[in-house]
């Protein structure tokens, strides 16, 4: 097995009365695709943030390629070569959408920014992953929910990432545009980057994670490779229990009684 | 009252309170406060000068008043922002025993007054421009600020001198703030209508003005300036009448006015009999008498009171001028 | 405990003293304190001022202070409200000056009695606030260019009404100066006051006590109820007995203090209140949840002028004449620096009512202070600045701990 | 068939050079879900906002309840009984949670504020929703993205709306918390009130919905009964092709081949 | 056509005159239209005065306008910077008096020599900017209180730096009298600054044509280029041909035009003005992209003061002297409303440097209008703010169209 790109140990936040993180360990190997899931509020955007330098760790260790680092903020984490489209997209809603792609790497010629070179590379990126974005001179306030993913997504492939994360990619995404995002994320890993998804689609997940973490209340609840585990035991070690109502709806529209899976299979705890 | 030192004899600590109302012209800074504060100083050592400026602002100067006398201050030296709100000061400070002095502006019900009397100091201004003129021809005026009480009564002594003899007045302007800036834009424009050789004479009410109407003309071509009036003998004035750029200033020999004022608080303070006093609305006042600089008395008047020195006038630009007006 | 709002695991809930004590260490390091960066600034400020000359914490000058920060300090509070709408108003200085002039106009010129001078007055403040916020919400037009409009259009007006006379002293026996500059409550009504602030804070907090525990939620202890009450009837007490050495609690401070009591309850328990917060943090969600957005407003600048008039009234009886310069460009500035010194963000949204009275104070408080050891006009300047800075970057550093710890 | 209780003809609405809506005609009727599903940026939300009153449209004609009505703003549509949850949510960050779930519909007793029902309230809310949110006493701004989500949603409850609107919903939510949606719009459903809502789920659409409304670039591309279509038909309305990258991921994973649905069963356009 | 950016189906792209006509109908409706609801506010002001007084329309009036805009326009490039930027700078007024006052005490007391003075007063300018700089992202003051806090400070440093005799004439003949009052291009210069300029634009235009069609992107059509190069062209050559009536193109406001022409192409066409509108929309957002978010705000802070200076520089040599009242109250104002009546929003993120170039052309034609006029002072604050707010309300309309049709 390789050394993993990038491993925390023993992360810890606070957000004045809520403990969002608990003793968090995760790792990130090259060429992995390793999936976060949790229920809402488990705290999976807030390690991402951490790791993206947007929020400091209260106590805890990152390593990136074996060396132990301190992330001091989102430039220091872009330098260490990680990429992350982040779940409220972070995107300059006054700007258009050629500016916001290469926000903070612009092209330049002559000291000038090369605005042609940047606008057929941005309908490269987006053709790419099936925007269907009419202009891309229209201020990203005029956009839908989905295109503006879209194009926080195409951020992430402009530059040259050692780990890409991408906060729940597909969740305004369209059919299309969510097979094209899964696309890449298995064209990503094929070029021997680490990557790091967040979603609550378990479908998706399965079909591209090789490695999911399950966070639950800001602790690791549980971590699975990919072909060890069912669909129903995902969403019991997410929701910390299997009569839950997501079988309860999956039982009522089958018609039929599925056996709850004895939760006693699930590791209780990582750390 | 709060006067704590008070009624003894002797003038141990006594404190004096110099309210000066603004900071835009130099003259209270630079003259009155050090004139007022050496004079206190020669004539009781003891004496403390306490020194507070209101920046144009009558509620600030009410403060001030408020704390000079928190302060313990045994006389209030006050030259008010707006002389007439400032009876209100006066009647809070009487109630605290301690008597006030109106400085250079009048006050109604003030113990005593020293000044120079703001209306004739305009009337003065217009007569000088009827003396340059010869009493005929167009000019311009531009007062003080409207939103400065103290500009009306000028406005008020100008126009009496005004008025009555030949001079067409073409415009005139209330300038915001006193600014130059404005004086400057103001006079310019005026050139659509005027041109600047027509013009016989610009009353301006202070130096500052006069300064901006002296730029506007240079930029606008003139040939030959017209006389044009100030006040405050600033030292950019003199530099001005000397150069012949500015027909006159109104110079009020503060050094004067200071001391008298200095004499008669320490006077105050050690509750001594004030004498040789004259009437003034029913308050006992010391009516002091402003000059008129110009080109040919600057060395009587300016100099001679070493309120300015030769070298501080004659720099090297105003050098050849100087000499001219026999200045050395 | 099975609180409904302490259920959650993730909750930090330890209540030991222990705990409360590395909490309030957690909360200052987080930035998490309200008005009390703002309050510590203030008291550095004190400190300095009267180890440079002791008069200035004298009880006359504590009163004084008290009473030239009233005037303004009522206009800051309309500034409050227009702040946390993300708006702002350049005019208040001009208006205050024009409500002033009509009441002295009225008073003197006109001979109207005391009482309708000022309600004509107001309603002057009030008809231009209702004005500018029919212009911002049918135009659009942005409230800065609006209220610099007001500001000129309305310093003419004063001018106007004043006429060529200029200055118009109020008479002397007029009410409007005996409550501006000697009014005070008498000692023993101090302390019924202290007495009664305490009792109504501890009854508040009672019935909202039992309404919460009747709901199934979580309760304070009832024992730190009572000692808050106890130290803020204490508190009153102290100040009230301080100041009876001098003159007293002055009647306008007081008023001042009343209202921003009652604008606090306003905005924090009325549904108007809410909606001033809401529209101020996101516009389109408002309008969006059926607010009527226009009228918020429009009560909040009408409300804003009717502040400055009312400021300008009050200014007119402590100045005890109104003149041109009445409301001149410095209360302008004094007016919103207050606002923004006592922590209410410019960008709306965030802020209490409470930074018009911190804010005036630590102003008040510098301009006091210089007054009292007296210096050069020039020094005054570039040391009021200095010591303006000082005191915010205090309240700034914490605000700036609290955005890195990232609960901001 | 019952009478609609919302009825759109030729709904036409152009941002700038972005002819964004071309014709729509739209119905709901009391009792039936309606899903609305389409690309990203086929005029879903426009369509949305047009009814809620956000946008106005340049033209065609609006029913509610049989009657043409004009809708002037969010205030005129709340009042015609719609209530919306918008795909970007539409919270005020510097508010609690408590605040924004009552936000315009404020409880008061004697002229001020009932906090203690309001929060007490939200708790009740929020749980039916299975929220996983620590405290309700802290601002918007310091919740995770499906948490904030929950909340939007819980603010449609508050009232007592005819239409309910559906942007999304479930986006950012959990499993669980999106079954608790799910049950939920079949709870609106069995209480007798129209539903609209939009995903690009399409089994969640499937669920749920009655009857589905297509929208592509714009414009009526296809209407379903939910007993006439398959996901492939659906996912070919949608792309508008059948031969799409979807077909080809899920064929790729199946390692099998997919017959490709002709592209002639579909209603070519509505209008 | 099948260029990549014209391929979406729903893109309205019919280009026969006719369309494109409705086109233009279309936008005057939904108010997308930069800077032209400005230039009608000020092109109906010009007509208002012109019917009161024929003179203000004349050669030299405008010639005047011109030389008067370009001292305080100067500042208010910088302030389009801050506000970009969505914080504000209260303070270029008393950097612009402070650095008049260093440039003219260097050039009169020192003895220094003329560029060795401006430069000095341009450096202290740029320093103060770097502080205001460094304490907003060090400490995060808000820039409000910052600059507030420098208003006092600076103003300070200029009554201490003029000293005690106040007001300093600059010398008679020094070159910048010469350049702020007296230096015009002479007419065949202008004219050929006309061509410079037209095909200075035709040869840009021609550039990026060919650019985008070897990127495969769709391109305006040739002709329409070559038609707004020669209106281009003609417009600058009437306008010089009107002013050479009377003394011509002054160099004064040709340098303010000229820097005003050269900032717009730093933030349209460089990284760091892509950088300065992005972290005005969204600081986070730009945070999180890796831009080196504290240096853009220092540098503009910087660029802000510097301009302040340079503008106190200009106002220098027009007055040709420098008094305490350089770069007084009014100063501030007018630089910040220049800005915002521009069009540029307070907010952050939206604006052009041409609304200091516009807002203060409205600005100065009131002034100067009523200066020809000549009226009351009262009745002049009145009519400065109703023609002031009539001039924004254009622009404000316009946006308002543009917002309800769910564009902006
Ligand atoms: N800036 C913040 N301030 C205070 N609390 C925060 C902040 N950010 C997150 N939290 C809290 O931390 C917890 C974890 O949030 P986080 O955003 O990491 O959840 P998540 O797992 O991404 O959830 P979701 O699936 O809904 O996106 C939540 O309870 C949230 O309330
Ligand atoms: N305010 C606006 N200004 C300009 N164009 C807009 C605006 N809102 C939407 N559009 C355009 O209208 C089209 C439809 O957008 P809409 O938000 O309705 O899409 P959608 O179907 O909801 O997509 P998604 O699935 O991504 O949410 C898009 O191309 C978008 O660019
Ligand atoms: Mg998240
Ligand atoms: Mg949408």
């Amino acid at each position: 097995m390789t050394a993993p790109v990038l491993s925390m140990r023993g992360i810890n936040k606070r957000f004045g009365a809520v403990q969002a993180l608990t003793d968090v360990d995760f790792d990130v190997r090259p060429g992995e695709v390793v999936a976060l899931v949790g229920d809402n509020g488990a705290g999976k955007s807030t390690l991402v943030k951490i790791i993206a330098g947007v929020y400091g760790a209260d106590s805890g260790a990152i390593e990136v390629e074996g060396r132990e680092v301190q992330i001091h903020g989102p430039k220091s984490a872009q330098a260490l070569g990680i990429a992350t489209v982040f779940q409220d997209l972070a995107l300059a809603d006054n700007l258009d959408v050629v500016a916001n792609l290469f926000l903070g790497q612009e092209a330049t010629s002559t000291g000038v920014l090369d605005e042609e070179t940047m606008e057929s590379r941005s309908w490269e990126l987006l053709r790419q992953l099936s925007a269907k974005i009419p202009s891309v001179r229209i201020p990203i306030a005029a956009l839908s929910g989905g295109q503006r993913q879209t194009v926080a997504i195409a951020r992430s492939l402009v530059g040259e990432p050692k780990i890409v994360m991408l906060d729940e990619p597909t969740a305004a995404l369209g059919v299309a545009q969510t097979a094209e995002v899964l696309n890449l994320i298995e064209r990503l890993r094929e070029s021997g980057l680490g990557v790091v998804v967040i979603s609550h689609n378990m479908a998706d997940v399965q079909a591209v994670a090789d490695r999911i973490y399950v966070l639950r209340l800001g602790r690791n609840a549980a971590e699975f490779h990919i072909d060890d585990v069912t669909t129903d035991q995902l969403v019991a070690a997410i929701t910390g229990a299997s009569d839950n109502v997501v079988a309860a709806r999956r039982a009522r529209s089958e018609g039929a009684d599925v056996a709850p899976n004895p939760q006693g299979h699930l590791p209780e705890e990582n750390a | 009252g709060s006067n704590d030192d008070g009624g003894s004899g002797s003038d141990e600590g006594k404190t004096i309170a110099l309210l000066l109302p603004e900071t835009k012209t130099t003259r209270y800074e630079s003259f009155d406060k050090p004139l007022f504060e050496a004079k206190v100083k020669e004539l009781c050592d003891s004496c403390k000068v306490d020194y507070l400026n209101a920046d144009q602002d009558a509620s600030k100067q009410q403060q001030q008043a408020e704390s000079a006398i928190t302060n313990g201050a045994s006389v209030l030296v006050l030259d008010p922002v707006d002389g007439k709100a400032a009876t209100t000061i006066v009647k809070s400070a009487q109630g605290s025993d301690v008597p006030v002095v109106a400085y250079d502006r009048f006050i109604e019900g003030a113990d005593y007054y020293i000044s120079f009397d703001n209306e004739r100091v305009g009337q003065m201004q217009g007569e000088a421009l009827i003396e340059a003129t010869g009493g005929k021809g167009d000019i311009l005026m531009l007062n003080g600020s409207p939103t400065d009480p103290n500009a009306a009564q000028f406005k008020k002594g100008a126009h009496s001198a005004i008025d009555g003899s030949g001079l067409n007045v073409v415009a005139e302007y209330d300038n915001p703030d006193w600014s130059p800036d404005n004086a400057q834009k103001f006079t310019s424009s005026q050139f659509n209508k005027v041109d600047p050789g027509d013009l016989a004479g610009v009353y301006a009410a202070n130096d500052g003005q006069a300064g901006g109407v002296f730029a506007a003309f240079k930029a606008g071509g003139a040939a030959e300036l017209p006389p044009i009036t100030g006040q405050d003998a600033e030292l950019a004035a003199i530099q001005r009448i000397v150069a012949g750029q500015q027909f006159m200033t109104v110079y009020k020999p503060i050094k004067a006015e200071a001391d008298q004022a200095a004499e008669l608080a320490v006077d105050l303070a050690n509750e001594e009999k004030i004498s040789g006093t004259e009437d003034f609305q029913g308050v006992p006042s010391f009516i002091l008498d402003p000059i008129a600089v110009k080109k040919d008395n600057v060395g009587d008047t300016v100099v001679k009171d070493e309120f300015y020195s030769v070298e501080d006038i004659c720099t090297s630009e105003y050098a050849k001028a100087c000499e001219d007006a026999g200045l050395s | 405990m099975s609180f409904a709002d302490r259920a959650d695991e993730r909750l930090v809930q330890d209540t030991s003293p222990r705990a409360m004590l590395s909490n309030l260490g957690r909360r200052l390091r987080s930035g998490d304190l309200g008005m009390i960066p703002v309050v510590v600034g203030l008291v550095i400020i004190w400190i300095v001022f009267y180890s440079l000359n002791d008069r200035f914490l004298s009880a006359r000058n504590l009163v004084e202070l008290s009473l030239d920060s009233a005037t303004i300090g009522m206009i800051s509070v309309g500034i409050v409200l227009v702040l946390l709408l993300g708006e702002i108003d350049l005019s208040v200085g001009s208006v205050s000056g024009l409500s002033g002039s009509v009441l002295a106009v009225l008073l003197v010129y006109q001979g109207w009695p005391l009482l309708g001078s000022i309600l004509a007055a107001l309603c002057a403040g009030l008809l231009i606030g209702v004005f500018y916020g029919l212009l911002y919400t049918r135009f659009g037009v942005p409230s800065f260019v609006i209220t610099l409009a007001g500001l000129l259009a309305f310093l003419g007006a004063q001018l106007n009404v004043l006429g060529k006379n200029g200055t118009v002293n109020l008479p002397g026996d007029s009410a409007l100066i005996e409550f501006a500059n000697f009014t005070f409550l008498p000692p023993w009504l101090s302390y019924v006051l202290a007495a009664v602030v305490g009792t109504g804070y501890l009854l508040a907090r009672m019935r909202t006590l039992s309404r919460r525990s009747a709901a199934n939620l979580s309760t304070p202890r009832l024992r730190s109820v009572v000692v808050r009450a106890v130290v803020i009837t204490a508190a009153v007490a102290g100040v009230a007995w301080y100041l009876n050495l001098d003159r007293g609690i002055g009647a306008m401070p007081l008023l001042w203090v009343g209202v921003i009591i009652a604008m606090d309850f306003l905005l924090r328990r009325t549904t108007w209140g809410r909606h001033v917060f809401s529209v101020g943090g996101n516009e389109e969600a408002s309008r969006r949840a059926g607010i009527g957005v226009d009228r918020v407003y429009v009560s909040v600048f009408a409300l804003c002028s009717m502040f400055a008039a009312l400021g300008g009234v009050l200014a007119a009886g402590r100045l005890q004449a109104v003149s041109q310069t009445s409301g001149g460009t410095d209360t302008n500035l004094m007016a919103i620096a207050a606002a923004v010194i006592g922590g209410t963000s410019l960008f709306g949204g965030r802020g209490s009512v409470y930074s018009a009275l911190f804010g005036m104070l630590v102003l008040q408080s510098i301009t006091s202070g210089l007054n009292l050891i007296g210096v050069d006009a020039y020094v005054r300047y570039m040391v009021t600045g200095a010591v303006l800075l000082l005191a915010v970057t205090i309240d700034s550093l914490s605000r700036q701990a609290r955005k890195s710890s990232g609960s901001g």
